[in-house]
């Protein structure tokens, strides 16, 4: 007999929140036409329902964990889980959503009756992702990393008048589809091997059996994690990231870079950890070698480039090396903390991407930013201030996460990984001081002011929590830590 | 009964063909259908492994996976066609302006 | 009862310290007879607390001031002596006479208290030297002569020669002071403290023969480098670019000796080390010989009196060499009263000559700068060591003590013996060179005796020079009472004690003074001709020592010069090129590893999917083969 | 109290950052003004320090407890005549930048955020907060280098970061692993400088933890070869950069080495003595003789570091008690004259612009004053006794010789060449008559640059001749360091002699 599934409402309520915002959006834009100001209303409220629901989660959430009731946490026949993971990666993904549409809103506008398809996309490719770190379900979160996917390509494409956003869509869409199925063959060989899709079944199986067939689900485990590693664009599957950083547009880049990062790292957090724990002696050598190849390509290529949105994205790449060491490390605290920091640093670096480049996003080479200091000071110190956190200078958020993920590493055996990871750091800040040097110390071809505006609001949050949890990281660190995955 | 394993190899075999089709054409359309090709050697794998396990998790993951793969057809073709309208090509090779 | 005498420096230092700060405002003279008073004071203070010595049955004490590097056992403390009592009272004494020649000398300079005020700073810097209580103190003092001497000599800093005539004395001496360090390291890691008190009490307990040579020598090297000695005597005849009072006081009086002091204070270490007495007297008799030579063919005048005083300089090692402490101080003494004369007579002859240093262009003077003509006569039979003038006696008594030391001294003594004869006859043809015959001056010069106020330093020097032998002569051995308790526990040599040799001893010096007296005044007494004759018939020795040996030139060429090139290499390839260039080849190399793997990002799709698909496939073999 | 004294300058960064732009003209002197507050404070801190009473003033507040991370500060002899010249300079450094005309807000802004993190990395008694400070205040610096400097000074601010970041990450690395030995050890996590220092380490741990730690700090210091980011980035500092780059931050490496390096890792110290010693001899030497002819002025004073710094080096590990405290004393020292040298220098600078030796001559002439004062620092510079570097190199020297006779021999011949390079220098340039006519019309020094120096001036003599004041303070915490040291390793301190005399001042 079938049993028809439970339903929680609870576990999904913020998705749901999300995806149906995001119909109404479609709605309200195709029967009353309002102006952006309005649509930007309803988006922030949508969001705000979105975030608050997550909160709400959260209260539960964290009392089942902590009464050890992990059951009571999985919802929709072990689909969904509830767990602090989820919920602090939702929020975080929520929270980026919301500063990227900010960074983003005068490109969105620009669209003109566009812009609301393009919300839309924003708010469904949020609900693909917040279903993917909520998945305890590797088909289930096939079908988040799909949504959100998809709809990031189109995001891509969005710039139209412009020939590398659809270079861009293109490059990112096939490739995308390609670590997509790579993603999923992994995730049938996996099924195959141990029978199970559930993190948890699979835990169990391999803690309850003596594998048959061990190849079978490493090259599983293998294809995950090259699926997911191009996700969250950690070398040698990031190739598409400095050209779609490059192409797409400019106010968005930061929104698709950061969320397809945090779910990327949280579903990779949670399959190696939770699923595959088990086999952590196996995996741990080579993630430590993506580890060591993104920190390394990464930040060597950063040093190179002449080009702002292609040095972040490079400089994405070696933080991508920098967060697998805290999943090298094992412990999701560290992870998530990084993951939050780095988004929020993420956005706010593209929002000034986005001011200096204009709102379709034209250009970003360097020699824009020339002057920069004196042109627009609060814009150019807020910019100095997140690339410094980036590169991980003590008293930014920056340095606790580092900090914290390489004290994992270490503590899990990874000594010259975290040596390796401390002289990529030095050679990040290479790069990082190249945007500052032409930003401060070469001067400005053109004086005009740059209008700023509503990044500026993304700006003083970023700033902030860089600085603010960089000087008194507790309250982030306690959160990041009642965190745990089932 | 043939034996479930060559099911499975059969499925590889597909998925590599696949995959090479993918890097080895030049067609963004012909590179698509490459996917498609992955995403059905996937389905093979897991109807064959479902089907071996007794279990119906894997038969019903299909299904999801197909409608995945409509989702995609849809979104990448307009993409593709938008490119073709401007360009009048769909080789991938003539989209190599970002570098480096 | 002696603790007053930390005023004796206090005093000089006081005056600098004004003349430094408030100099500016008082009209010419007067800030010279203030540095003057200050000194002056200095030596009534000293000859006050100096008393009970005289007397006899004063004990030396040690003055304790204030802490200053206790770990090292270096503070300000003051060690108030017999010996330190005598330097004391040369030193202000004869640096009184000197500052008063000066005010008369500096006579419209336009930093006329600047000058006093530096004066003044190296008087308080000697006396802080010879009152020492310590190692570390007596460096103080040491480095700051050395300062002293470095801004008086430069003290016409427009002359580029003056200039690097100052720089050049600094250095060298600081090629000494490193010596001389050294061996105070040995003297702490041996005593563990660089106290007089605690090191002389327990010299024999803690010193073994071996350590005691190393100090002795290392000291020794310090010496050299302060009293110009050789190796590293190249200092003191550039040094005469300074204003002549300067080279009276400081390079011919008072700094040049503290070598020779420092050595006669060591005296409780050397005691424990033949050697490196015997190498301190063999440097003072060769250094004697040596520049003896040089002064013979100088014809500058102050040249003479620099190369002069080197040698007497040699002579007084060639003493405190031998264990002949109290002949050697002895000759310190003379020697700083008739070489300051003969200096400052040198200072009015330049003076009156309106700058003029060249022997060869003086002649004559005699009549017209009677009183310096006198005095400085009186200053060169002391130094050629006629009796019953000062020179005679001191010399006479290291000469005397070297030989009653025998065997190697023996050779000492005749190099000595020798040194005697060459310096009667170069000083003699000094004055008759200056003094006699007819005038070879230039066009524009008016030759006129000095003014009172600088002839009557000139006086009382002269007055000195006479007698301040009779302070110890075999008939009455007056000072070698007096610094009796400065050497207690030390083997002093003394002078043969029979007549008869000693009156063979003396003969000999004598027939020595007066041969090479008499053969200077001969030979010079004539017309320029002739002695010019003379001199080419000794070429090409002459020329040689007309050059000093051209040591200097041989310092450049094998030291400054190689030095500069290493430097340079350093500089320029290893450091530029060589380190920094390192660090930039990382930096170029982690760019360059960019550049090189930029082309990876190839822009083609296909390609990405590669590497993808290659990334892939390593990761899943990787994990295939591990697992 | 020392949170206060790390917070008041930035405050004043704060106050000073909310004056609007346009009013330039009071944002130095307000910068200036408020930096005395933390000079008077520290002031106040010196005047109340007890010697004995080792670390005082303790604040311990956790910071992130899982981590053991915490807000903990003290002071001991070491780090407080450290703080008290860093409260010193910063005005004064300020005060000579008079001719800082383009954005001085920022300027200031900047120097006082400097000044926290320099006080801080002082003050830090857990290795995470000092590491904060330690990296923290690369940006300040960076950025007064990189905007206020002269032609090249983007290539010497950037090679300034990275060098120094580069030594720091290592030390980030061993860090970690100390506060993770401590937490497997003991069960709990700390960073407290007290707590790690007590950890039983195996030889190999102990001596590479030793390594990072001692080439971030030899590259701070900077000790041979890690020395070339130095010249550069004095070359192009503006002045008040140059004296507190040369003042201070230099020290955190010195003072890097003797309090963690010596107090972590006992043993391996002792075992690397030898090392470090080759390395601060060298450095000796090498600077020196690359100062020589170094054809720029600024960049001679900056060689000249390279030298003085190997004495305080050598002496921190001859590991006695007169090289410690001479190591100690000589932070100040080298901090007081090479200081005022760059001040000179930099008003030599504002003079002629130019710091080419090739390019004066006679100086002395026109501007007698400056000339003298440069004297008076080149002296104290040369370690002339009565001046405060002699006590310092000459109780590292007198000290060092009993543990490392070879070693401290040819460290003398520093003091040798120091005499060479700076006086030629000063030759070059002061002496003569002044044939170019640009030197001929120099102004001399005004009052407000003589009062900058004077103070420096007097502090150089007061500590030449009764540097009590500030051994009495200092000679407790070293000795603490040795007892240690003695304590935990095998290591015998040579014992010089007997006892030294003790010496009761003024009692007779």
């Amino acid at each position: 007999m079938i049993t028809p599934p439970e339903i929680s409402w609870v576990a999904i309520a913020p998705d749901l929140a999300l995806a149906i915002g995001a119909a109404l959006v479609l709605l309200v834009d195709v029967q009353w036409k309002p102006a952006p100001r309005v649509l930007g209303w309803l988006v922030g409220a949508i969001l705000a329902v979105g975030a608050g629901l997550t909160i709400l989660q959260w209260e539960q959430g964290a009392d089942a964990l902590a009464s050890g009731d992990t059951e009571s946490l999985v919802a929709f026949s072990g689909l969904i889980t509830m767990d602090g993971f989820a919920i602090f990666s939702r929020f975080v993904l929520i929270a980026a959503t919301g500063l990227g549409l900010a960074a983003g809103w005068r490109f969105v506008v620009s669209l003109g009756r566009r812009g609301a398809e393009a919300t839309a996309l924003v708010l469904l490719a949020t609900t693909g992702f917040s279903l993917m770190v909520a998945a305890n379900n590797l088909v289930m979160l096939f079908l988040g990393l799909e949504v959100g996917s998809i709809a990031l390509y189109v995001l891509a494409g969005l710039a139209r008048e412009r020939r590398e956003s659809e270079e861009a869509a293109i490059k990112y869409f096939l490739l995308g589809s390609f670590a997509s199925a790579v993603f999923i063959y992994g995730v049938a060989l996996i099924y195959a091997g141990t029978g199970s899709f559930e993190i948890l079944g699979i835990r169990q199986h391999l803690n309850d059996f003596v594998i048959s067939s061990p190849a079978v689900i490493y090259i599983g485990i293998g294809l995950v994690v090259a699926g997911l590693g191009f996700k969250v664009s950690a070398a040698p599957f990031h190739t598409w990231a400095p050209d779609v950083y490059q192409g797409a547009p400019a106010g968005l880049v930061g929104y698709m870079a950061a969320v397809a990062k945090v779910a990327g790292f949280a579903a990779i957090a949670r399959i190696l950890l939770t699923a595959f724990s088990d086999l952590a002696d196996t995996w741990l050598p080579v993630v430590a070698g993506i580890s060591v190849l993104s920190m390394v390509l990464g930040s060597v290529l950063a040093l190179v480039q002449g080009d702002v949105r292609r040095l972040l994205a490079y400089s994405g790449v070696a933080h991508a090396g920098f967060i697998m060491t805290g999943v090298v490390g094992g412990a999701t605290d560290g992870v998530l903390f990084y993951l939050a920091i780095y988004a929020i640093q993420l956005v706010g670096a593209f929002a000034v991407v986005a001011v200096v480049s204009g709102p379709d996003g034209a250009g970003s080479s360097l020699e824009e930013y020339r002057g920069l200091g004196r042109r627009s000071p609060l814009l150019a110190g807020a910019f100095t201030i997140l690339l410094l956190g980036m590169g991980g200078l003590p008293i930014t958020s920056g340095f606790v996460a580092k900090f914290g993920v390489f004290t994992d590493a270490w503590a899990q055996g990874y000594q010259w990984l975290v040596i390796v990871a401390v002289i990529a750091s030095v050679v990040a800040f290479a790069f990082y001081i190249r945007v500052i040097v032409v930003m401060y110390m070469d001067d400005a071809g053109d004086e005009q002011p740059l209008r700023v505006g509503p990044e500026r609001w993304v700006l003083a949050l970023a700033v902030g929590a860089t600085i603010l949890w960089g000087i008194f990281p507790s309250s982030l660190l306690d959160l990041a830590a009642d965190a745990l995955p089932i | 009964m043939v034996p479930v394993g060559w099911y499975m190899a059969l499925a590889a075999a597909l998925f590599l063909i696949g995959a090479l089709g993918m890097l080895l054409r030049r067609n963004a359309l012909v590179m698509f259908m490459c996917i498609e090709l992955m995403l059905n050697a996937v389905n093979l794998t897991l109807i064959s492994a479902g089907r071996a396990m007794n279990d119906l998790n894997g038969q019903v993951a299909v299904f999801f996976i197909l409608v995945v793969a409509a989702a995609e057809v849809v979104v990448g073709l307009a993409i593709i066609v938008a490119i073709f309208r401007r360009r009048a090509t769909a080789s991938v090779d003539e989209l190599s302006e970002l570098r480096g | 009862m002696a603790d007053f005498v930390w005023l004796v420096i206090a005093l000089p230092l006081a005056g600098a310290v004004f003349l430094h700060f408030f100099g500016k405002y008082v009209k010419e003279p007067l800030s010279g007879w203030m540095a003057s008073a200050a000194i002056g004071g200095a030596f009534v203070l000293a000859a006050i607390a100096a008393v009970p010595f005289i007397q006899g049955g004063g004990e030396p004490v040690t003055i304790s001031l204030w802490e200053w590097m206790p770990a090292i056992g270096a503070n300000f403390e003051l060690l108030w002596d017999p010996l330190a009592a005598l330097m004391a009272l040369i030193v202000t004494g004869v640096g009184t006479l000197i500052h008063v020649f000066a005010i008369g000398y500096m006579h419209g300079d336009e930093r006329f208290h600047r000058f006093f005020t530096n004066l003044n700073l190296f008087a308080a810097s000697m006396l802080t030297l010879v009152l020492a209580g310590n190692y570390a103190m007596l460096f103080l003092g040491w480095e700051l002569v050395g300062l002293c001497s470095y801004l008086l000599i430069g003290f016409w800093y427009t002359r580029t020669t003056a200039s690097a005539a100052a720089k050049k004395a600094f250095i060298v001496n600081r090629i000494g002071d490193f010596g001389f360090m050294i061996g105070l390291m040995l003297v702490f890691t041996v005593f563990g403290t660089l106290s007089f008190a605690g090191i002389f009490e327990r010299a024999g307990q803690e010193l073994t023969s071996g350590m005691a040579t190393a100090i002795g020598l290392l000291f020794l090297v310090g010496a050299t480098g302060k009293s110009a000695q050789i190796p590293l005597y190249v200092w003191l005849p550039d040094a005469m670019e300074g204003p002549t009072p300067v080279s009276a006081l400081i390079h011919a009086a008072t700094m040049v000796t503290a070598g020779v002091y420092v050595i006669a204070r060591s005296a409780p270490i050397y005691e424990f080390t033949p050697v490196a007495s015997t190498v301190v007297a063999s440097v003072g008799a060769l250094t004697a010989i040596w520049a003896a030579s040089i002064a013979l063919a100088q014809r500058d005048i102050k040249k003479v009196l620099a190369y002069s005083t080197i040698s007497q300089l040699g002579f007084m090692f060639l003493a405190i060499g031998a264990r002949a402490y109290v002949a050697g101080v002895f000759h310190l003494m003379t020697h700083a009263f008739f070489k300051a004369l003969l200096f400052l007579g040198a200072g009015s002859v330049i003076h009156a000559m309106s700058d003029e240093q060249d022997m060869h262009r003086m002649g004559g003077l005699m009549r017209k700068m009677p009183l310096t003509a006198t005095t400085m006569a009186i200053g060169a039979l002391a130094l050629a060591g006629i009796p019953p003038l000062a020179g005679f006696w001191s010399k006479d008594e290291i000469l005397a003590a070297d030989f009653a030391r025998g065997g190697w001294f023996y050779v000492l003594w005749i190099i000595g013996l020798v040194t005697a004869l060459l310096t009667a006859f170069y000083i003699a043809r000094l004055w008759v060179l200056v003094f006699y015959g007819e005038p070879r001056w230039q066009e524009d010069a008016h030759p006129h005796e000095s003014p009172r106020v600088m002839t009557l330093p000139l006086i009382a020097l002269a007055f000195l020079s006479v007698v301040g032998g009779l302070v110890n002569t075999p008939f009455r051995l007056g000072l070698e009472h007096f610094l009796e308790p400065s050497f207690e526990g030390v083997h002093i040599q003394e002078a043969p004690t029979d007549w008869l040799t000693l009156g063979i001893l003396a003969a000999l010096s004598i027939l020595a003074a007066v041969v090479g007296v008499g053969a200077g005044v001969l030979a010079y007494r004539r017309p320029p001709e002739r002695w010019r004759r003379f001199e080419e018939s000794f070429e090409p020795l002459w020329g040689t020592w007309e050059l000093a040996y051209g040591v200097d030139d041989l310092y450049g060429r094998t030291l400054v010069l190689p030095g500069r090139r290493l430097a340079e290499a350093a500089a320029f390839s290893v450091d530029a090129k060589g380190v920094d260039g390192a660090v930039n080849g990382v930096g170029r190399l982690v760019r360059g590893a960019g550049d090189w793997a930029r082309p990876l990002q190839t822009g083609f799709v296909r390609n990405y999917g590669v590497l993808f698909l290659a990334g892939a496939l390593v990761v899943v073999v990787w994990l295939v083969a591990s697992g | 109290m020392l949170t206060a004294l790390i917070l008041l300058p930035v405050a004043a960064a704060i106050v000073v950052a909310l004056i609007p732009g346009r009013r330039r003209e009071i944002h130095l002197p307000l910068g200036i003004a408020l930096s005395v507050m933390p000079l008077a404070l520290a002031g106040y801190l010196f005047w109340v320090f007890e010697p004995a009473a080792g670390f005082q003033y303790v604040v311990d507040v956790p910071w992130y407890e899982p981590w053991g991370i915490a807000w903990n500060l003290g002071v001991d002899g070491i780090s407080l005549p450290m703080v008290v010249l860093t409260t010193l300079l910063v005005p004064i450094a300020l005060a000579a930048s008079t001719t800082i005309t383009n954005r001085t807000k920022e300027f200031v802004m900047y120097t006082l955020l400097l000044e926290a993190g320099m006080i801080g990395a002082f003050l830090a008694l857990d290795l995470f907060l000092f590491f904060v400070f330690f990296e923290a205040m690369l940006i300040p610096m960076y950025f007064i280098i990189g905007i206020w400097g002269t032609e090249r000074r983007i290539y010497a601010a950037v090679k300034f970061f990275i060098y120094t970041a580069f030594g720091s990450a290592l030390m980030l690395a061993a860090i970690i692993g100390l506060a993770l030995t401590y937490a497997s050890q003991e069960g709990s996590a700390s960073f407290a400088l007290s707590d790690l220092a007590g950890l039983d380490l195996s030889v190999g741990t102990e001596r590479m933890f030793f390594a990072a730690f001692a080439i971030a700090f030899a590259i701070k210091v900077p000790l041979f070869p890690f020395h070339t980011w130095l010249p550069d980035a004095h070359v192009e500092a503006p002045t008040a950069g140059s004296v507190l780059l040369a003042a201070v931050l230099l020290k955190l490496g010195t003072y890097g080495l003797l309090r963690f390096n010596l107090s972590l890792f006992p043993d391996a110290s002792v075992d690397a003595i030898p090392i470090m010693a080759i390395l601060a001899v060298v450095g000796i030497i090498y600077g020196a003789v690359v100062a020589i002819v170094q054809p720029d002025l600024k960049k001679l004073v900056a060689y000249s570091s390279v030298s003085h710094l190997g004495f305080i080096v050598l002496g921190t590990f001859a590991l006695t008690s007169g090289g410690l405290q001479g190591a100690v004393i000589q932070n100040v020292n080298h901090g007081l004259t090479t200081g005022a040298l760059f001040l000179l220098v930099g008003m030599i600078y504002d003079r002629r612009h130019t710091k080419k030796i090739a390019d004066f001559g006679g100086l002395q002439k026109t501007v007698p004053l400056l000339a003298g004062f440069f004297l008076f620092m080149t002296f104290a510079s040369i370690g002339l006794p009565g001046l405060n570097g002699f006590v310092g190199e000459f109780l590292v020297l007198i000290g060092s010789y009993p543990a490392l006779p070879s070693f401290t021999v040819i460290a003398a011949l520093g003091v040798v060449l120091a005499a060479i390079y700076l006086l030629w220098a000063y030759e070059r340039v002061f002496t003569g008559v002044p044939d170019k006519e640009e030197n001929s019309v120099l102004s001399d020094l005004s009052g407000r640059e003589i009062a900058l120096l004077v103070p420096i001036a007097v502090l150089i003599v007061v500590i030449g001749l009764y540097p009590k004041l500030l051994l009495d303070k200092i000679t407790p915490s070293t000795e603490a360091v040795l007892d240690r040291i003695v304590e935990q390793t095998d290591y015998t301190m040579p014992e010089p002699g007997r006892i030294g005399d003790v010496f009761v001042a003024g009692d007779e």
